[in-house]
């Protein structure tokens, strides 16, 4: 999943313009400002308190400026830090242009589960719900399936919901989907996979986009 | 310098800690938890305590390392992922961890220290986390209501404190705390740094001094940080109890 | 009442004791401050956003640093400003030692009421409802008749009321009185007045203290 | 320097200005309250306005110069007694106004500008003012439900501003500034300097620019302040229209 990640999160990366507001959920998403086109100017914030999020630092990491994550960061000029009410505040009020997230599934509804695998792994909530809920955009990023093999796009989520209804757009290792008014559409597929990679691997009914392409 | 009887020592929140109390601590992953206090919360032995915070922390860091050794009855947070302890506690049914979306934890936290009686929100609805909040009509629409959260103590970290109780704040190690400040019957803080009244600029100050009770003088982290941890098995290990 | 004025924001004064978080509404009670013995350390908030006032300036007023009623203050070591939601939460959250608010009329139940006068006077309810509420000790400060001499401490107030049963202490320039337990109780005669002027001027039931004394 | 193309002028945010919006103004007793936007906002002509913010002003100062023309529909305020042409404004029909206890008004500003769905309080409870407030049950006991307040456009006084918007106040004019400046669909603030990004300090920053629609640069304050005018019957003159 080493390489995975790198490759889901340098395609994120293509998601975001110039003079966006960001926010990066924790795991895949916090590696994404590490594959930006250093010419685009971008406000990224975190919802413990910053906006304005700068490269991971490399050298003298400071334990009192991190990520959502616990991970190191820098600030911008014009960046800001605040309590995380204020964050969330921003965040519910809509005013994150997009909002990345990692997700466990992803339905062909576009419903999104990211919190828990009952009686196994629980990460919890965190502000998953705000952020699916407040974003103008909310990408999931996901590996394609299960360490196991099971897909992770599907039908319906068998896990928890977070929220119903809110995941505009899903990138994995293999590909790139879509999901608008409730139709799941793929429009990517991503270096090294195929169609059939793509149709054994995901358990839901999708359509393929008139201009699909391979990921560059 | 200490007009107002607010500066004290680690002796003093020893005895302020008590069994089966709530305790509201500052903090986001451990960023912000004040280190000097959860040691001492660790050493007074007390138990049967109801934590409110964002998170669970990392075995080694902040909260989670009272949470590892089961001393707390329950768990009000917004994740607890980065602290495989406490899932596992959790899941053992050692732990009652209630997940509340993170903004609207703080919320609730910040509505109980400003004195309102709780919100209303669409954010939850339909999922797991809403089967215990009521529903409640307004106009046409339905909205979760979210109760306010007071707490007995709450532990703060501060960057600053002056002698009443003005405090200001490092970076992202803001987050909740200024609201965690405001929100329980003692708020105790662990300040980097204690100056004396007027060397704060009265812009720049967050959390006025009237929340504050008692002030304690910091030696800064004594955990590593996850990132200055490469072995993830010695991450995931809780500490000896 | 100019004088009147003085004498009650004088009496007022005594009632701050050192280290206290004392806020003052307007009218009557933002004079206060200009009697308060400079030996004490109060803090004055105001519901603008300001804790720590000190005395009023004479010189170099700041338009941008003012009271709740909008004249000029100053600011002492250990205050800060913050925006006026902050204020009120300090006050709901009874964080504040003692309140002193102008009155209309008060009854002998505690009963405030200083925010209309139906069809003439409009001042509104300001902040007063929640300083009524939180205040840990709320003191009404107010001239003792209208000036057609009707009595404004009444069995029952004729104005709408702001928050019931909430006046703990009423000052005129007259007297002083306590209400407990929903008593009215006559503490002190102001200099210059009698019992006799205070039974004339006072439409409400209330027992003589035992202590009463002359106020010096 | 201006990166974000949201410095403009008042020639802006006159065409932002329009019949019948719901208009959310900055400032306590005028402290606060931009003086280059009323103006503005006066010339242009709009009517039909619906004001909501703290108070009435004075007649000749904050939004109270506006008022004075009889332009505004209704006022929520908290109270207009510093206005004696509102209060005639009031009883003679001519502006419906709208009483909210103070902080129960910048709360629910608040409310809306951070995407809650509203709060519940006992204060005001019983009293004429929570006539139209509905009154929700929580276990034994009562409260008012306050709604959020959105606006159209938000008028904002800060000290300073940087070109993506941020901002900081001065002193006591800060104010009800923060909310209002969250609370509307588009929020024009007008600054006694502007900054290029990175001049101020991210610790000191109160409203980050995401809020922040325009910013235009401000003459200061054009009017006399209460206390500079010791002629009473002056001081309570509305304006000639």
């Amino acid at each position: 999943m080493g390489d995975a990640r790198q490759t889901i999160a340098q395609r994120a990366a293509r998601e975001i313009k110039d003079g966006m507001i960001v926010n990066l959920g924790i795991g895949i998403p916090s590696i994404v400002p590490d594959f930006l086109d250093a010419s685009i100017i971008v406000f990224f914030m975190a919802e413990n308190g910053i906006l304005g999020m700068g490269p991971s630092p490399t050298v003298n990491a400071d334990g009192n400026l991190s990520n959502a994550a616990g991970y190191p960061t820098s600030i911008l000029p014009g960046g800001s830090y605040f309590d995380s009410a204020t964050a969330f505040g921003m965040i519910r009020r809509g005013c994150i242009d997009v909002s990345i997230l990692g997700a466990l599934q992803v339905s062909e509804h576009g419903d999104l589960a990211n919190w828990i695998v009952p009686g196994k792994r629980v990460p919890g909530v965190g502000g998953a719900m705000e952020l699916a809920f407040g974003a103008k955009n909310l990408i999931a990023l996901m590996s394609h399936c299960e360490k196991d093999g099971r897909p992770k796009i599907m039908k319906e989520c068998t896990l928890p919901i977070t929220t119903y209804h809110c995941v505009k757009k899903i990138i994995t290792e293999m590909a790139v989907f879509t999901i608008d008014e409730n139709a799941l559409m793929l429009n990517e597929i991503m270096p090294g996979y195929s169609m059939t990679d793509i149709k054994n691997n995901t358990d839901a009914n999708f359509q393929v986009s008139a201009h699909i392409k391979a990921t560059a | 310098m200490n007009l107002f009887n607010k500066v004290t020592d680690y002796e003093t929140a020893r005895n302020i800690f008590f069994d089966g109390m709530t305790l509201l601590f500052g903090g986001f992953g451990g960023v912000g938890t004040p280190p000097g206090l959860i040691d001492c919360l660790i050493e007074t032995g007390v138990k049967d305590v109801k934590l409110i915070g964002n998170d669970a922390g990392f075995p080694w860091i902040g909260i989670g390392k009272f949470i590892c050794l089961e001393r707390a009855t329950s768990l009000v947070a917004s994740h607890i992922g980065s602290n495989p302890t406490a899932g596992d506690l959790m899941n053992r049914g050692k732990l009652d961890v209630e997940f509340s979306p993170q903004g609207i934890l703080v919320e609730r936290i910040r509505a109980g220290g400003v004195g309102l009686d709780g919100f209303l929100t669409e954010i939850g609805k339909g999922t797991k986390l809403a089967y215990n909040k009521p529903l409640i009509k307004i106009g046409e629409k339905e909205y979760l209501y979210e109760a306010p959260i007071l707490g007995d103590v709450s532990i703060v970290y501060a960057k600053k404190a002056d002698t009443f109780g003005n405090l200001i704040f490092d970076k992202t190690a803001r987050n909740t705390n200024p609201f965690i400040a405001m929100a329980s019957k003692v708020t105790i803080v662990e300040a980097e740094e204690i100056v004396p009244m007027g060397s704060l600029n009265p812009e720049e100050i967050i959390v006025p001094g009237v929340y504050v009770k008692y002030i304690i003088p910091s030696k800064g982290y004594n955990w590593k940080w996850i990132w200055e941890m490469p072995d993830k098995q010695l991450r995931n290990e809780p500490p000896a109890k």
